[in-house]
């Protein structure tokens, strides 16, 4: 099990690293990073601050982990989310996937981003030239992960 | 029983955590949004649209009519958007 | 475009840090590492050279880009295959894709790698305790590679 | 006209790469890999199952259907396995 939330920033390649190790057994690994978006313009955001929830962010980032295990053979994974302030270009969140099979590895990832837009507790506050707004969730978001609730995992 | 709130909703409400005594009539989610309704303003504002309320008890996702009296946390949030 | 086949390693955070530099519009990063498996056992892999047919090759991988570009809202895209000799453990290719959306990003990182196992001209050649041996290609690869031919992106 | 071969194809014809003046009645790559496997037992080795064949006429695959004598280098190799 690995989750973490972090104020701090995350480096990609040191987080694999530290999950490959020195295996031998994996072939296949994916990376997922999502970052803060600055469309510029009248969309123009300066930062934007994210709140969770201390607790159960936890446990809702294990259950999901927990989940995508259950599904697809994996080797290791880990989610990590930061909250605090962050500016355009920042690292937001990160999930990472090994796997013997680089669809399960695919797979695995792109559950755990559409579940975790779902269902952990993060909300996010962008700060734009006409004061502070709170993001609204977006039935796309709902959608995406509604697919894998009759999913088959291959 | 502590309650909290975030995001919006702990804007409204005007704080993040309290920790109140329920009245025994007060049996589920929706029960409890409907007294905390009539607490004050900020808490009327906040829940005036109770659709747009989620509700996490124990810190777990629940439903409006799940059951609040064995609760020790209960937690109200709009829609998460995290990620 | 971006495409390379070299001997040497690759490090996986500075090629995603290369490819994002500091935009503040992408959003999405996924990247999709294949690395050198050994089964231990009966199955035990020594080691792998990949030989290749240079000319082709890059002409390959840069068709594959310039379908996945057409295929997806890409920002940017990185397809990276080492050739040579290879240990246990070791990186084997790299596809790094940037979009504004996740599904995007994810979507043309499985695409890259699908149609790079069926089209680039790459072997792999063995080393076990029985000798060498070249891998055979596998149908599941060909499978994967044709469901992207009536998939529609999104 | 110049004849690249790879992987164990490479192997068994026991070069890399050649350069051949093809005869005239060779039209496209079947008759190209029958002529190629009556030069001698390691072509007749290498090309003894066509249909494990691939194919790049001028770096780009083809089918064993296509036509040679515009080609500036063809070249023959088992599936591919990269990745």
């Amino acid at each position: 099990m690995a989750v973490r939330v972090q104020e701090e920033n995350f480096d990609i390649g040191a987080e694999i690293s530290a999950l490959r190790g020195d295996r031998t057994d994996i072939g296949a690994i994916v990376s997922f990073t999502g970052t803060v978006r600055d469309l510029g313009g009248t969309d123009h955001v300066a930062a934007m601050t994210l709140e969770h929830y201390p607790g159960m962010t936890e446990r809702a980032l294990a259950a999901l982990e927990s989940d995508a295990r259950s599904r697809w053979p994996l080797d290791d994974c880990l989610v990590l989310h930061r909250c605090g302030r962050l500016e355009p270009g920042e690292n937001i969140v990160l999930v990472v996937t090994l796997s013997a099979h680089r669809q399960a590895a695919f797979d695995a990832a792109a559950f755990l981003m559409d579940d975790l837009k779902t269902r952990a507790p993060f909300w996010k506050k962008e700060e734009t030239a006409d004061g502070t707004r709170w993001v609204e969730a977006r039935a796309s978001d709902d959608a995406a992960a509604a697919r894998w609730s009759d999913h088959q995992a291959k | 029983m502590t309650l909290l709130y975030f995001a919006w909703v702990r804007e409204k409400v005007g704080t993040g955590s309290e920790t109140l005594e329920l009245p025994d009539d007060v049996k589920d989610v929706a029960g409890l949004i409907r007294w905390l309704s009539g607490r004050d303003e900020g808490y009327a504002a906040a829940f005036a649209q109770p659709e747009l309320i989620r509700v996490a008890v124990d810190q777990e996702h629940a439903s409006h009519d799940a059951a609040v009296t064995e609760a020790r946390e209960i937690a109200f949030f709009p829609p998460v958007t995290g990620g």
